[in-house]
């Protein structure tokens, strides 16, 4: 079934970056990176089935940086959110230089 | 080597250990002078303080103002605080130098020894090969000079203590006068080319000085600034002949030069290229076409000025180089050629300008550049002695003519303060009649005049009529009528500096009688109340003009003629002979040039038939009292207004030399190719290369995330075709 | 060779799971949006169970769907996103179809890439996980690298962590200034 | 003199003492400044000049027993000191002087102490770390000149590149920023090159050894380098020099940073700075590849910008509105005239170079001096809001003439007897070259005389003029030195001539015969670029 995994990562993968090009709120953008991460994850897991445990190692690693990544991710959209009452996308380029 | 043939030379000197020993004195007297002088001068300004309250400028119509800078000080024409000791520093340093220069020159006549005496100091310059010595040479020719620079200096400087009395910068002229003094005595007494150019670059910068004495007057500054660049234009020359001398005989020496000198082969081309760059520096520093000038402007300095640097000494510095340097002349026939020929033409040329000036000084300037014509003739034609002896003789007429004018502009300016009036004190059509107010002026004057038109017994005949002997002497038989000048044969290049020769005595004549007619006769039209305070200067200015007039008057017995019935005959020539004496003769094939006595009668009659003529036109064609003061003055008329303009010359050096060299610098050089090119597009413009990649990759970065995500999905797709399609 | 059963309740997930991530991507509400990614989540865990990962299945539970997504969920009600009102979350027209086209050409390259095989010294026997799982039970199997070969990468993490939370905090605190 | 100078060891130590004084000094400075924070800004400010000035003074003490020391006759490195420093790249500390950078060395330590006095009222803000600055500069400008290991050398060209750079940039004029950068990037792009060319040397020399060996004498023995890579060197070297001197296209960072910089900065840059490029060119470019500098095609290209550089610096001279402007564009016509002494390598012209380095270093020295001075009183460079000032600062424009003068090459001034000196050897060499430069001479004239016409003469028609004070014993004390300097060597020039001379000589010698090893092969086997 490593095949029809891989497809479907791949499906999950893009419809996760299909997300982050359209939506423009950054928690539904972070919300789609998550799922981005899911389907890589699925596909380490597939993939273990023929290479070795490994690869659902990796996955606990990549669930726990998500997680970090979420705990400071949705700290920055709160502190944005106090400065600027948004948190579209559009409306947010400090980063310009 | 060519060192220690000179040292040779001075030891065992007949002069070694006689007062020549002490030559080096003479040039330090002034120099003391100049440092006393020169101290209190910033010492007293210092006092003065820089609050001046009335200080504002007045417009004065004349650029000669001996009180102008007493204007300037609110009309409190006060005597300078140090002027007592600077009256008596200034002229007593001269007159201590010219007694020991007499005191020399006694024993340099009792031993008249062959070589010259070589004092050497100590060594200035040693670098490689080269190697130059603060020496100063004593021979005849130096003594001469020494003299003439000694003896009128100390005059014009006695005549100065006068003439600049009530001036704020009393110390400060003096200082700059000494210091003139102190190097032109170096100028005469070097022993090598580079110690000689220490004294010929000085004289330029006393004059330059001098000439913006007053420089609170942009015409002065301008006209003292203009003697400096045209003098170094001339000094360019200089150098890069004594570059080639160097390059090729390997010593500066004037001892070391003259030994080596054959060695540069007769009439070869290097030897005629030295001396044209020798000639192009005295063009410059004596006023020669095409770097006259100068000369005219530099009339903006004080009238004593005029009188030392602009016409006895200085000026004169080019006829001494030639001179000094007569044994590489006359091993270049065409070089010397060429000095007779702009001695000539300058001559005549400048005569035609001194015709219509108006401007006393100027007159007189324009005569000065003619009569240094004729000595380049004399030089230029190998006849040394008669240019020196030119040389000396226009040392006395001019110094005389010049102190004279400075009287009559003293007692005009000393008029017009008094009324208060701002006339032009230097403009002859502002004069006339002035001989029953300044008698001894007046008299002095015409003496000076007589000798200057050629008019016998005066000194100015016997140099002049010499001088144009030897240009009619050389047409035959010598090396220059044989050369050839660009094509044409020497003879023929003679013939016509003698006819230039005598139309300049024509004009010289006409103009200088016109001057005089202009000045002290007819009716006097300085106005009603200015005649009543027009009186004779006082006697500590009257007192050196007479003994010019005395030198004017007897001053040709220096040099008499051959064929003059009595007295010392060719004095001077004989003094010279150890100098340039060989020289002469290489240039007349060794042979005396002596010509038939009825040959001799005609030139003499020609020049003196001539000279009277001149001044009879002068008198017939000149009508003192139709003329009218300048304010009411036409202006002149056709051809009289080109030589009232002088030819146009400065305006023409200013179009195609000045202008240019300045508009290029600026538009093409410094805007175009400095700011515009070197700095603009290459270094500037590859900086704002840099910029502008920074731009564009600013403009990159828009700051939005959904952007970058785009960018980046984008570039993951590019990334994985990369590899699927590869 | 799985059986029927496994194979139907594989394509069931893998089918639940995409259609769970679109309706994900298309909600407007953050809410509706968060819950279905929360679907999604579940779906990708029974996967992970049926491909022998059952100590990532739970961990997929318990700590995507039941601890991150609901801070997801926190944040937006927090700070009351939860009505769609924000007009352009969704960029317009042309924005969505050439996001299309290039998902398109994402999953193109994905799967052409899935193709290429893995080097051979990488393979290992099939079903070895599943011995693995039968000898050493769901924790022991992945318990046995990660305490021995990736120790030092574990403990790293857990540094990571630390540092997410103090950030968090920091991040988080109410500035006394503003 | 000598016997005591050599009673006390004088020749073992002096050099690395004369480098290390001032870095001491320099964090004294610094410490005094951080300690003095507290305290009055007027005391801390006034002990920081003093202490600067006090140590400035005691190494130009110390140096000045160089004087006697040399040995005129020997032509090899005296007073050598050699210590280990960074083993593993074969970077020694090893310092020596020769007839060449004695002088070099004189001038600067000579000019420091005035440089701080010619700053003493006008730097006011930041003072300790100004003062510690120049210290640091002192350091490196001493060490380029006494460098005898081509790493110490760039080190302590770098050293003294950093300290100029805040100099201009902090205390400077209005375009400061813009000014220091473009010093600081002009001059790092040639020293950059420089670096590689002398890596690669030191590799080269140390390939017996296996390790690097940057010393002077071992790069000078490197032998069988290919026609190409000797161009390439010789053009690193030419690159970073040619911009220091600055030869005529790469001169334009010159007036800006003169223009910008402060007083002393401009002193030093002009004094000593614009030294190092030449003294490179004497020192390394010359004699390692002689065989190229000698090759007719760049000789001539060099003899050629330098004369251009000659003509050039003084036309555009003569059209500055700005008299600091104009006294940088002459500085672009003084060193051409070194250049056009160095390349046209005879006794005379070399020593002649060496002379003008000296001379202008005095002159252009004592003309930024002026204008520092009357700019502090009327805070203005532009020739327009002068004129007829002789009348109320009559010191000042007595000292500007007579410095103008020496600019000019009046004879009986240092100027005159270097001019003329680098004329007269060039003219045996390169007559044609020779002669378009001694058209400078008269231009030269023309745009001093007309600067000073401009300045002091004319007519007083600025009444805010009217209240400007003349120099002070302080300003006239500094100048004295300068001015003594300047007569000096114009009339008795000879005890400065005589210590060059063996070095000169060897130096000319050298390039002659290294030159026509190298020659060949160049003219022959290509690589003329």
């Amino acid at each position: 079934m490593i095949a029809e995994s891989l497809a479907l990562s791949a499906v999950l993968f893009t419809i996760g970056t299909i997300g982050v090009l359209t939506r423009r709120n950054a928690i539904v953008i972070f919300m789609c990176v998550e799922l981005m991460l899911n389907a890589v994850n699925l596909s380490f897991v597939a993939l273990s089935r023929q290479y070795g445990v490994t690869g659902q190692v990796f996955v606990v690693f990549v669930m726990t940086v998500a997680a970090a990544e979420a705990a400071v991710g949705l700290a920055i959209i709160i502190s944005i959110f106090r400065h600027r009452q948004t948190v579209n996308l559009q409306n947010i380029n400090l980063l310009k230089g | 080597m060519l060192l220690q043939t000179a040292a040779v030379a001075s030891t065992g000197h007949s002069l070694q250990g006689s007062v020549a020993e002490w030559i080096w004195l003479v040039p330090v007297l002034p120099l003391i002078g100049f440092l006393i002088n020169g101290w209190l001068s910033l010492r007293a300004v210092g006092h003065v303080g820089p609050a001046d309250p009335s200080g504002e400028e007045h417009g004065h119509g004349h650029t000669d103002d001996a009180h102008h800078d007493a204007h300037d000080d609110g009309h409190q024409a006060t005597r300078h605080p140090s002027a007592s000791i600077v009256s008596v520093v200034g002229p007593t340093v001269l007159i201590l130098a010219f007694l020991l220069a007499v005191a020399i020159f006694a024993a340099l006549a009792a031993a008249q020894p062959d070589a010259p005496f070589v004092k050497q100091l100590f060594t200035w310059m040693v670098a490689g090969d080269f190697r130059v010595d603060a020496a100063f040479q004593v021979d005849q020719l130096s003594m001469v000079m020494v003299l003439v620079i000694t003896g009128v200096g100390a005059l014009i400087h006695v005549f100065s203590v006068g003439y600049m009395r009530d001036d704020p910068g009393y110390p400060r002229y003096f200082a700059y006068l000494n210091l003139f003094v102190f190097f032109m005595l170096v100028l005469v007494l070097g022993a090598s080319y580079p110690v000689l150019f220490v004294g010929w670059e000085g004289v330029g910068l006393c004059s330059y000085l001098l000439i913006g004495f007053w420089f609170t007057d942009k015409v002065n500054a301008d006209a003292g600034k203009k003697a400096f660049v045209v003098n170094r234009i001339g000094d360019f020359g200089f150098l890069i002949a004594m570059f080639l001398l160097f390059a090729n005989l390997g010593t500066l020496d004037f001892s070391g030069v003259n030994a080596a000198a054959p060695a540069l082969g007769a009439g070869s081309a290097l030897v005629t290229v030295i001396c044209l760059l020798l000639f192009l520096g005295c063009a410059g520093k004596s006023a020669q076409i095409p770097l006259y000038v100068w000369l005219p402007d530099a009339m903006a300095g004080p009238t004593p000025v005029s009188a030392l640097i602009h016409a006895a000494t200085m000026v004169t510095a080019g006829v001494y180089l030639v001179a000094r340097s007569a044994a590489l002349f006359s091993m270049a026939p065409a070089a010397s050629l060429t000095v007779a020929l702009v001695g000539g033409l300058t001559a005549l040329f400048a005569a035609t300008i001194g015709l219509k000036q108006w401007d006393i000084k100027k007159v007189l300037a324009y005569s000065t550049v003619s009569q240094l014509g004729y000595m380049f003739v004399g030089v230029g034609v190998g006849a040394y002695a008669a240019g020196i002896f030119h040389l000396v003789t226009h040392a006395f007429f001019k110094a005389l003519l010049f102190l004279g004018s400075g009287s009559v502009i003293y007692a005009m300016h000393q008029a017009y303060h008094h009324t208060g009036s701002h006339e032009d004190a230097q403009d002859m059509r502002n004069m006339g009649g002035l001989k029953q107010f300044m008698p001894v002026t007046f008299v002095l004057m015409w003496i000076a005049t007589l000798a200057i038109a050629g008019i016998p017994p005066f000194a100015g005949f016997f140099s002049k009529d010499e001088i144009l002997g030897a240009v009619f002497a050389r047409t035959h038989g010598s090396t220059l009528a044989d050369a050839q000048w660009f094509g044409i044969p020497g003879s023929a290049v003679l013939y016509a500096v003698w006819v230039f020769g005598l139309a300049a005595a024509l004009l010289t004549a006409i103009y200088m009688t016109r001057m005089m007619l202009y000045t002290f006769h007819g009716p006097n039209r300085s106005g009603e109340r200015e005649r009543e305070h027009l009186h004779e200067a006082p006697w500590i200015m009257t007192g050196p003009l007479v003994a010019l007039g005395v030198l004017s008057a007897v001053g040709g017995w220096l040099n008499l003629p051959a064929f003059f019935p009595a007295g010392p005959i060719q004095a001077l020539h004989h003094w010279l002979e150890p100098v340039s004496g060989d020289a002469a003769l290489q240039v007349t094939h060794g042979a005396e040039a002596h010509m038939t006595a009825t040959t001799e009668y005609t030139l003499v009659g020609i020049a003196v038939a001539i000279a009277v003529a001149g001044i009879a036109i002068a008198f017939a064609r000149l009508k003192p009292a139709a003329l009218v003061p300048k304010a009411e003055a036409p202006e002149a008329e056709g051809f009289e207004r080109v030589l009232e303009h002088k030819y146009y010359v400065d305006e023409i050096y200013d179009r195609i030399v000045v202008r240019p060299i300045e508009s290029g610098s600026r538009g093409i050089l410094w805007r175009g190719l400095d700011a515009g090119i070197i700095d603009g597009l290459f270094v500037n413009g590859s900086a704002y290369l840099a910029r502008g990649f920074g731009w564009l990759g600013a403009r990159l970065q828009t700051g939005r995330t959904g952007t970058y995500a785009w960018v980046l999905v984008i570039g993951v797709i590019a990334v994985l075709s990369a590899f699927s399609l590869r | 060779m799985p059986n029927f059963f496994y194979q139907f309740n594989f394509y069931l997930f893998g089918l639940i799971a995409i259609a769970s991530a679109l309706l994900f991507v298309t909600r407007k509400s953050p809410v509706a949006a968060a819950l279905w990614l929360v679907n999604v989540m579940f779906a990708l865990a029974a996967l992970y169970v049926m491909l022998d990962a059952h100590f990532v299945g739970v961990v997929q539970i318990i700590v995507y769907a039941g601890a991150i997504m609901v801070v997801f969920l926190f944040v937006v009600m927090l700070l009351n996103l939860g009505d769609p009102k924000e007009i352009s979350d969704v960029s317009g027209k042309w924005g969505r179809l050439a996001a299309g086209l290039v998902g398109l050409a994402l999953i193109a390259q994905i799967m052409t890439l899935a193709r290429s095989s893995a080097p051979p010294s990488l393979v290992q026997p099939p079903d070895r996980v599943a011995d693995d799982l039968k000898a050493l039970n769901a924790l022991g199997t992945i318990a046995k690298p990660l305490f021995g070969e990736y120790l030092l990468a574990f403990e790293v993490t857990s540094l990571l962590l630390l540092v997410a939370i103090v950030g968090a905090v920091v991040l988080g605190r109410r500035r006394a200034a503003s | 003199m000598s016997d005591f100078l050599a009673s006390i060891g004088y020749n073992g130590w002096i050099l690395p003492a004369l480098l290390i004084l001032p870095a001491v000094g320099a964090l004294a400075v610094w410490l005094q400044g951080v300690l003095s924070r507290g305290t009055s800004n007027d005391v801390a400010d006034t002990t920081a000049r003093r202490m600067t000035f006090a140590i400035l003074v005691l190494e130009f003490v110390l140096s000045i027993g160089l004087w006697w020391s040399l040995d005129q006759k020997d032509t090899g490195w005296q007073a050598v000191v050699d210590l280990p420093w960074i083993d593993v790249w074969g970077a020694r500390f090893t310092v020596g002087v020769d007839g060449i950078s004695v002088m070099m060395v004189l001038l600067t330590t000579m000019l420091m102490p005035l440089a701080i006095l010619g700053g003493w009222t006008s730097i006011r803000r930041k003072v300790n770390g100004y003062h510690t600055l120049m210290l640091v500069l002192t350091t490196g400008m001493l060490g380029v000149f006494v460098a005898k290991d081509l790493f110490l050398f760039y080190v302590m060209w770098e050293v003294m590149l950093v300290p100029m750079y805040f100099i201009i940039g902090i205390w400077g004029g209005d375009r400061r920023i813009y000014a220091s950068i473009k010093f600081f990037i002009y001059t790092m792009l040639g020293s950059l090159l420089m670096l590689v060319a002398i890596i690669y040397l030191g590799l080269q020399a140390g390939i017996m050894e296996g390790k690097p060996n940057f010393s002077y004498d071992a790069i000078m023995a490197v032998s069988g380098l290919s026609p190409t890579a000797m161009f390439l060197l010789f053009g690193a070297f030419f690159l970073a020099f040619a911009v220091k001197v600055p030869m005529f296209p790469f001169h334009t960072w010159l007036p800006d940073a003169h223009v910008e910089a402060p007083t002393a900065g401009s002193v030093i840059l002009a004094g000593i700075l614009l030294k190092l490029g030449t003294y490179g060119f004497l020192r390394f470019a010359m004699p390692l590849f002689p065989g190229v500098a000698m090759h007719p095609t760049v000789r001539t290209t060099v003899l050629a910008l330098a004369v251009i550089g000659v003509i050039y610096g003084s036309l555009v001279a003569l059209v500055q509105p700005d008299f600091k402007k104009l006294v940088a564009y002459s500085s672009v016509a003084h060193l051409g005239m070194v250049m056009l002494g160095i390349f046209a390598n005879t006794r005379e012209s070399i020593q002649g170079a060496l002379m003008v380095m000296i001379s202008h270093g005095l002159s252009t020295g004592a003309l930024f001096f002026l204008i520092g001075m009357i700019y502090e009183r009327k805070h203005s460079r532009m020739f327009a809001d002068y004129g007829g000032i002789a009348k109320v600062v009559p010191i000042w424009s007595t000292i500007l003439t007579i410095v103008a003068l020496s600019s000019i090459g009046l004879p009986g001034t240092n100027g005159f007897v270097s001019e003329f000196l680098v004329m007269l050897g060039s003219f045996k060499t390169v007559p044609y070259m020779t002669t378009v430069a001694a058209i400078g001479v008269i231009l030269s004239a023309a745009y001093l005389l007309w600067a000073l016409q401009r300045l002091i003469y004319n007519a007083f028609d600025k009444p805010s003029n009217r209240s400007l004070p003349d120099l002070n014993w302080r300003e006239i004390g500094l100048l004295t030195p300068l001015l003594i300097g300047i007569l000096w060597l114009g009339v008795y020039p000879k005890p400065v001539l005589q210590r060059m001379e063996a070095s000169a000589t060897k130096l000319v010698q050298l390039v002659e015969q290294r030159g026509a090893n190298q020659l060949p092969a160049l003219t022959s086997g290509g690589g003329g670029n």
